[in-house]
């Protein structure tokens, strides 16, 4: 076969690749939302209506896409979190505990050193972000790679403990008698940079820079494959002479760094204080995301694009027509439950 | 320390204990299955909402624990299709069950929201009624509590001394040699899914119905999630969940009590105990652990051509 | 051992028409097959020839595209294990269906057809302990099946099988991991049976007991079957050619390395000593040397000390004490990337589960061991050409074919063997450790890959070859040691020993009986 | 969910007036001159006014969000012409933040925030759109359109304490709260001070629940309370109910907050309760606003200005102690009772307000002392 054929079989073959999930992803659109059109109107609200209010509310003006976008961004990066140490085998249910970790650190940057100019503080802020949630990740990490503990029950255990040492701190050091549950306001220094007059931060660049190198990473680098090899095999990777518990504490590390700036990112950017609870859920919405998209980085982008835009429209249904907020979470589940039930849609991907 | 702030310790353990003991119960039969039910937190809420319901409308508790507990049961179906009939990833299908069940509790909990119920009655122990009422109080217990021990011990015999605990366990081992035995590894884990569901629904109804006689969206707080580390915690074992249950609950209980005796110790740093503690445990354990986590528990069974 | 009925009982079971097809291959093709009451029917054919998923449709474990299954003439229709034992058949599998995590008892009551809802373990016991003095197969009904040895848990799956109160009884290559004295027993277990009236379905791939134990034969080939004989119509050579379908080289005739042992020998183990976890063995105080271009066998029933030894050469276990020095250099207790990286190359027993990453592309696949060589701007890229290249001139070399683009999930167990033996030959090792080498090979592969080895001594390599094949290490090693629990046994040179006194030492039995086979 | 540091009641139970002209109310500031009511302005095309207003927890929780949803629908009923749209459960500040916006967006032209978090959001967006009102619940920043309301709790916690001390039998009087707040700790130091009138032995022991609606946590403290022996229970979390529930079914007396139908949650022990009324207040805010009137004022008022109520008493309140707490109401509506009035001792000895002096509101929202006779850490 020439190269010519053989490229446009290629070609071919990705074009139909690509109708076919679109045909699969509109179908399961539709299955979505008929379904939760029947929960909307046994609770006595107008599904029709209530769609094209989330839709208007958030892609049809420019405040709701950049709502959408600043939705998104912290699950960009804490689904990225999650994806990485999956390339190697490793499953870290653990970003919601090191997004609290590196918020922590975060904070204490910025209740420190307040005096710095902006330029400063904030890649500080951002630094011991990262430290933060690496450390967290070194915990299991370590015990996964002496063979004591399982990562996902050490990751899940930490991240039970994470929230009450960021409340220890917030109603130990940092409290004061007007505040509830948070730490005093950030100082302007402290606070991420914001682009085209909305909330839209830095944050949401650096998760795209993310993206890209994740990308690079795994389809081109040596150690790319190696990481594929330690998640497909871990024992033969062994045998294959690759150091796979310095991986294993090196990759979770970096996936806990990476939570960690997304926590630096969430006190420094989006709420400009350290709230205790702050997070709700954001690591374990990371981890349905890098699930969902196989960890894939584009799939990362698309999905999370896809949540933040239910979540943020369903937002404004509670002002529109009235439901309680969280059944949104009923649109969100419901999304997952349809994609998850796909099984073509699990096989493994490698890139 | 007096002794009616020891034992009303324990009496505090037992109460906030039990929905952790039920929840913990039905978390081991999904695990000793092979099934790891990350969806707790979701599947509890739904149980607490609807039982509450329930009984604010019909004005009868005991009907609304059957309902939560029926409710716990048929939440878990949802995860069965997707971990057993669909092959789903477990922790993604068991946080999607949790978000759902966020979600469908609001909807449900929403119109009885600082409604008051009949609570599930508190039953006179014979001979307490002589006592002063602080203390006659301390161990007047529903039904619920009463029967947790026995529901602990029941899960055992279950487990360990039944036919269909043998071919369970044989599942979350290798559901492969189950099916060679002539089970159906489906059909097992639905049951498990379905049976450990309404112990959920059970630990739930006890929180709204009969501890806080409340309803509040995400009232669980994180019981799904420590139920989850109590099964860890407790080696996949019953019997010993109860005694991990009431040291977690007993952790609560000693925190408020020095809390509010004026003791300068943060009760956040209090609450990581228990964690801290199970991890601990684990690595203390070391490889032998091993031995005690069904192996091939988080694995789809793929089934057979 | 046994000897042969004339079987003229009638037909107990049949199967008629099986076809199963998996995506790439057709398993089974319209294969038939008679089984009669009280005879021990072996089947025969090369590595995938669709033996054992003939027998798992007849277990209900796998369910045919077309065909039916007649019990005494009568259809019935079996769609799970369930059913089959319903009607009386039973199997034991090429891999054990045991839980490691249950004891002897536990795993024995999970396959009982009339176990109570509510059993008492004392009723199981003493169930289990009436069977197994029948049949001479002692067992701790409280033992942890994990701390069991191989043998061991075979004698559990027999005894499984006649607790189960099957009639026809599949043995899905039952001897495959037992030491010879171990063998015999087996066939006196089912001479008794045969006697009893069982169907006994033997799945063998060794030629030498078939002719001595069973009734009658069917080969399959490609799955399909190429016949049905009766053991005294039939010879070795005879089913030799049925099952492949041109004639043999002789394997034995391959020629043996030349000695040319040099003075530094490349590996030299003093005094190492492993703590064996689990059911592993611990190695005790191991001496041994490999030199350039020698072939050193090491023999032993699996479980001895084999995998662990190979596993310390790699780095892959600890040693405690005790000293590793490759051509002089201390690399005790490096790690493996080091080890390798002066030339150790290493072909494990399980390819699948060892060596290779089922879910990326063999070409991929092969530049896993050798990452360091590939990588192109300090690791930002990899060398894909240089990949193929190496890979294609070895191949030719070897005469293995297969594409580069297919998933290892995908290929047979030889073709994994196969690639995982020409990944290991490409950057021409200095040591190469190589364990059952020929397990689940068929007979033209086997030939092959020992071929690769001479090859590999030619061009200077030293060789640690681990094999429970007797046959295969007399024929290709220079020197032989034979580990039985942990320590050398013996150490001899093949000319100067026979395969029993090896075969005793294995066993750590006294050498003083002489089998009369 | 967290809301603020007080809570109402809703109007109906006592004593609220139902004219229409709002009580003017507003001890601490200057005062605004009460023009006249709302109610007049007929609705004419669209709505005169779109209200947004968010709670932090859900509505029909009988404690404080539904104290609050009480007033602002008194809007409604009392100026026909408004448009109110509501969001409930937006308990922090990010989503505070987006959902004003969205009822900016909708055309709100002013906005009550009621719960704690939401002050600083509500500040920020003010400087954002200048033409829109702002209220908020209970805070203490003030802008050119944003203005602070509030009830006054601190006397009427008095006047509970007063009862509190005259039911204990133990001594012992436990007091459940959210977070160890400044207004909080005022009001469990109002309490005591109340209970020690009367009964000089009494102690009052604080468990802290951490978050303003979590139940679980609201049940272990009431009965870890009663298992050191307390025999009244009162508590600041934003809903009655778990607390009341638990000691009711303890039996310990309890005393109400946030909404006077917390008497449903204790039908046996229920002493009394006290909460907040503001319908006619924020009627009044509104109407200001529709006639372009409004100002910017720290708004403050108490039992005596119709912002607060109190409830009736339990059916196991003897009637002289029911006298007592009476006249001590009375004394409070008066001015002859101000609760801070030095000397005030903390829990260590020291003086925290001077003799002669008294303690002011504004001071209050920042109290972390507890008074003598208090167990508990106020950190
Ligand atoms: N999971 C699978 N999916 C698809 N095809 C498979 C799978 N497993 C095996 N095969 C196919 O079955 C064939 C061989 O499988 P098997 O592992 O039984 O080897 P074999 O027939 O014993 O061959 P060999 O003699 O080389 O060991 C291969 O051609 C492969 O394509
Ligand atoms: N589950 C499966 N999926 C795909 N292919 C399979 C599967 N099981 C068996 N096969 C393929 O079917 C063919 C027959 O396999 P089978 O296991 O019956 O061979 P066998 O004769 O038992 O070989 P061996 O001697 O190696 O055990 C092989 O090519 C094998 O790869
Ligand atoms: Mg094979
Ligand atoms: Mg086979």
């Amino acid at each position: 076969m020439s190269q010519n054929d053989k490229n446009m079989l290629k070609w071919n073959q990705i074009f139909q690749k690509i109708l076919d999930s679109a045909a699969r992803y509109l179908m399961m659109g539709f299955v979505v939302l008929f379904l939760f059109g029947i929960i909307l109107l046994i609770t006595g609200k107008d599904p029709i209506q209530s769609y094209k209010d989330i839709l208007t509310s958030t892609l049809g003006s420019q405040y709701g896409f950049s709502e959408v976008i600043v939705t998104m961004t912290p699950m960009l990066i804490t689904a990225l979190a999650v994806a990485l140490p999956t390339r190697i085998g490793l499953i870290n249910i653990g970003g919601e505990g090191q997004l609290y970790m590196g918020a922590l650190l975060a904070t204490w940057g910025a209740l420190t050193f307040e005096t710095l100019p902006v330029w400063a503080l904030v890649p500080l802020m951002g630094l011991l972000g990262i430290i933060g949630g690496a450390l967290w990740a070194f915990i299991p990490g370590i015990l996964k790679s002496l063979g004591l503990v399982n990562e996902t029950i050490a990751t899940l255990l930490l991240n039970l403990v994470a929230p009450s040492i960021v409340a220890y701190f917030v109603f130990g050091f940092w409290h004061s008698p007007m505040d509830t549950n948070k730490t005093p306001n950030f100082v302007d220094a402290a606070q991420l940079p914001t682009f085209f007059n909305s909330r839209i931060d830095l944050s949401f660049f650096i998760a795209l820079v993310l993206l890209a190198i994740f990308w690079y990473l795994m389809k081109y680098t040596r150690w790319g494959l190696e990481m594929r090899a330690i998640g497909g095999n871990p024992q033969a990777a062994k045998r294959n002479g690759l150091p796979i518990n310095k991986y294993w504490v090196i990759v979770l590390c970096i996936g806990g760094a990476i939570a960690g700036l997304a926590g630096a990112a969430q006190v420094s950017g989006f709420y400009g204080v350290l709230l205790v609870n702050f997070s709700r859920s954001l690591g374990y919405m990371g981890f349905l995301i890098s699930w969902l998209s196989f960890g894939d980085p584009i799939g990362i982008f698309i999905t999370s694009f896809v949540v933040s835009v239910i979540i943020t429209g369903g937002n404004m249904l509670q002002l529109t027509i009235g439901i309680p907020y969280a059944v949104i979470n009923i649109l969100l589940a419901l999304t997952l439950f349809v994609v998850l039930a796909k099984p073509t849609f699990l096989k493994r991907i490698t890139i | 320390m007096t002794l009616l702030s020891i034992l009303g310790m324990i009496s505090s353990a037992i109460f906030s204990g039990t929905s952790l003991l039920y929840t913990t119960l039905g978390e081991t039969i999904h695990q000793r299955s092979g099934i790891v039910n990350l969806g707790l937190e979701g599947v509890m809420l739904i149980s607490a909402s609807s039982g509450f319901a329930v009984t604010a409308i019909t004005g009868n508790p005991y009907l609304g624990v059957f309902i939560a507990m029926m409710a716990g049961g048929i939440m878990n179906m949802i995860l069965g299709f997707l971990v057993v009939t669909r092959r789903a990833n477990q922790l993604a299908s068991g946080l999607a069950l949790m978000f759902f069940g966020f979600g469908l509790s609001a909807i449900i909990g929403k119109p009885y929201v600082g409604t008051r119920i009949n609570a599930l009655p508190r039953l006179n122990l014979p001979g307490l009624s002589s006592l002063p009422r602080l203390y006659s109080s301390l161990f007047k217990f529903d039904f619920l509590i009463i029967l947790v021990i026995p529901a602990a011990f029941f899960v055992w015999w279950l487990l360990f001394r039944t036919r269909w605990g043998l071919g369970l366990r044989a599942v979350g081992e290798s559901a492969d040699t189950a099916f060679a035995s002539g089970r159906s590894p489906f059909l097992i884990r639905y049951q498990a899914l379905f049976l450990g569901g309404m112990l959920t629904g059970l630990g739930a109804a006890h929180l709204s119905i009969a501890y806080t006689i409340n309803w509040t969206e995400y009232m669980t707080g994180g019981r799904g999630f420590i139920a989850v580390a109590l099964v860890i915690f407790s080696k996949w074992h019953p019997l010993r969940a109860i005694l991990g249950a009431l040291l977690f609950s007993g952790a609560v209980a000693f925190q408020l009590l020095l809390q509010s005796s004026g003791v300068q110790i943060s009760p956040f740093l209090l609450d990581t105990i228990p964690y801290i503690l199970t991890l601990l445990v684990l690595i203390v354990w070391g490889g032998a652990r091993r031995h005690a986590a069904p192996a091939s528990l988080g694995r789809i069974y793929q089934g057979v051509e | 051992m046994a000897k042969t009925k004339d079987v003229k009982s009638s037909v107990y079971v049949s199967m008629r028409g099986i076809t199963k097809a998996f995506p790439n291959v057709l398993a089974n093709d319209r294969i038939d097959l008679d089984i009669h009451a009280s005879e021990i029917h072996a089947l025969l054919g090369e590595n995938g020839a669709g033996k054992s998923t003939l027998m798992k449709i007849l277990y209900g474990f796998y369910r045919a595209d077309a065909g039916e299954i007649l019990l005494r003439d009568k259809s019935i229709s079996i769609n799970s294990p369930q059913d089959a034992r319903e009607h009386h058949i039973g199997m034991v599998f090429q891999n054990f269906t045991q839980i490691p995590a249950f004891n002897v008892l536990e795993n024995i009551a999970l396959f009982l057809p009339d176990l109570q809802p509510v059993y008492k373990q004392s009723d199981v016991e003493e169930r289990i302990n009436e069977v197994s003095i029948r049949y001479g197969l002692h067992v701790d009904p409280y033992a942890i099946v994990s701390q069991l040895s191989i043998g061991e848990q075979q004698k559990i799956e027999i005894l499984k099988l006649l607790l189960s109160d099957a009639k026809i009884l599949i043995l899905d290559e039952p001897t495959r991991v037992l030491a010879p004295h171990e063998v015999d027993a087996l066939y006196e277990v089912l001479d008794i049976l045969r006697e009893d009236g069982y169907a006994i379905i033997l799945i063998t791939h060794k030629l030498n007991e078939v002719l001595a134990c069973s009734d009658r034969i069917t080969v399959l080939r490609g799955g399909e079957v190429a016949g049905t004989l009766l053991r005294s119509e039939t010879s070795e050579e005879k089913l030799v050619e049925m099952m492949f379908s041109k004639k043999l080289v002789d394997v034995q005739k391959t020629e043996q390395g030349v000695q040319k042992i040099s003075d530094t020998p490349i590996l030299q183990l003093a005094g190492i000593e492993t703590q064996g976890e689990g059911n592993s063995t611990s190695l005790k105080n191991l001496n041994l040397e490999i030199h350039s271009g020698e072939i050193l066998g090491v023999a032993g029933v699996s479980g001895n000390g084999q995998k662990e030894l190979g596993d310390v050469i790699l780095g892959m276990e600890k040693s405690l004490a005790g000293e590793k020095l490759f051509f002089g250099k201390d690399m005790t207790n490096r790690p493996i990337g080091d080890i390798r990286r002066n030339g150790v190359g290493f072909i494990p027993e399980n390819p699948l589960l060892m060596a290779s990453i089922p879910y990326m592309t063999v070409l991929e696949n092969m530049a896993l061991t050798n990452t360091w060589r590939y990588s192109q701007q300090g690791g930002l890229q990899v060398d894909w050409e240089a990949v193929r290249a190496d890979y294609q001139a070895t191949q030719e070399d070897l005469g293995f074919p297969f594409s580069l683009y297919t998933l290892p999930r995908s290929l047979s167990g030889g073709n994994l063997q196969r690639m995982v033996i020409v990944r290991e030959m490409t950057h021409d090792p200095q040591l190469l450790i190589a364990s059952y080498l020929t397990r689940g090979l068929d007979v033209q592969s086997t030939l092959a890959a020992r071929q690769a080895l001479l090859k590999a001594c030619e061009n200077g390599a030293g060789v640690l070859l681990i094999s429970e094949d007797l046959e295969e290490l007399f024929a290709l090693s220079d020197r032989l040691i034979i580990l039985f629990n942990g320590e050398i046994a013996g150490e001899f040179i093949p000319s100067e020993t026979t395969i029993y006194e090896v075969g005793h030492l294995m066993t750590g039995s006294e050498v003083k009986y002489v089998a009369e086979r | 969910g967290t809301t603020d540091e007080e809570q109402t009641t809703e109007e109906p139970v006592v004593e609220v007036s139902e004219t229409d002209a709002p009580v003017v109310e507003e001890p601490v500031t200057e005062e605004p001159a009460a023009e006249e009511p709302a109610t007049e302005e007929p609705a004419t095309d669209g709505p005169c006014l779109i209200i947004g207003a968010l709670y932090g927890g859900p509505i029909n929780d009988a404690g404080y969000n539904q104290a609050m949803h009480d007033s602002v629908m008194a809007i409604q009923e009392n100026i026909d012409c408004v448009e109110i749209i509501e969001a409930e459960n937006v308990p922090e500040e990010a989503g505070a933040t987006s959902t004003m916006e969205n009822m900016i967006q909708q055309g709100a032209g002013m906005i009550f925030a009621t719960a704690f978090n939401h002050q600083y959001p509500a500040l920020t967006l003010s400087q954002q759109y200048p033409d829109v009102i702002f209220e908020h619940a209970g805070g203490w920043e003030m802008s050119g359109n944003f203005a602070n309301f509030f009830g006054e709790p601190p006397d009427t916690w008095y006047v509970m304490g007063v009862a509190a001390g005259l039911m204990t039998e133990t001594n012992k009087l436990g007091f459940v709260a959210a977070f160890p707040l400044g207004w909080t700790n005022t009001f469990i130091n109002a309490y005591t001070l109340g209970a020690q009138s009367v009964n000089p032995d009494v102690e009052t022991i604080v468990a802290f629940t951490f978050g303003w609606g979590d139940s679980a946590q609201e049940a272990d403290a009431t009965n870890s309370l009663i298992n050191q022996g307390v025999d009244v229970i009162t508590m600041h979390v934003d809903s009655p109910a778990t607390v009341l529930s638990t000691a009711e079914s303890r039996g310990a007396y309890s005393i109400g907050f946030q909404s006077l139908a917390a008497q449903e949650f204790a039908p046996e022990y229920w002493i009394s309760g006290i909460g907040f009324t503001l319908g006619d207040t924020l009627t009044w805010l509104a109407s200001n606003v529709i006639d372009d009137s409004w100002e910017p004022i720290f708004l403050r008022c108490g039992i005596a200005d119709g912002c607060m109520a109190m409830g009736p008493f339990g059916p196991n309140v003897p009637q002289d102690v029911q006298d007592q707490v009476l006249e001590a109401l009375a004394a409070i509506e008066s001015g002859d009772t101000v609760v801070f009035t030095g000397p005030v001792v903390d829990q260590d000895g020291n003086i925290v307000v001077a003799e002669g002096e008294v303690l002011t509101p504004d001071l209050m929202s920042s109290v972390d002392w507890f008074v003598q006779g208090v167990t508990g850490s106020p950190q």
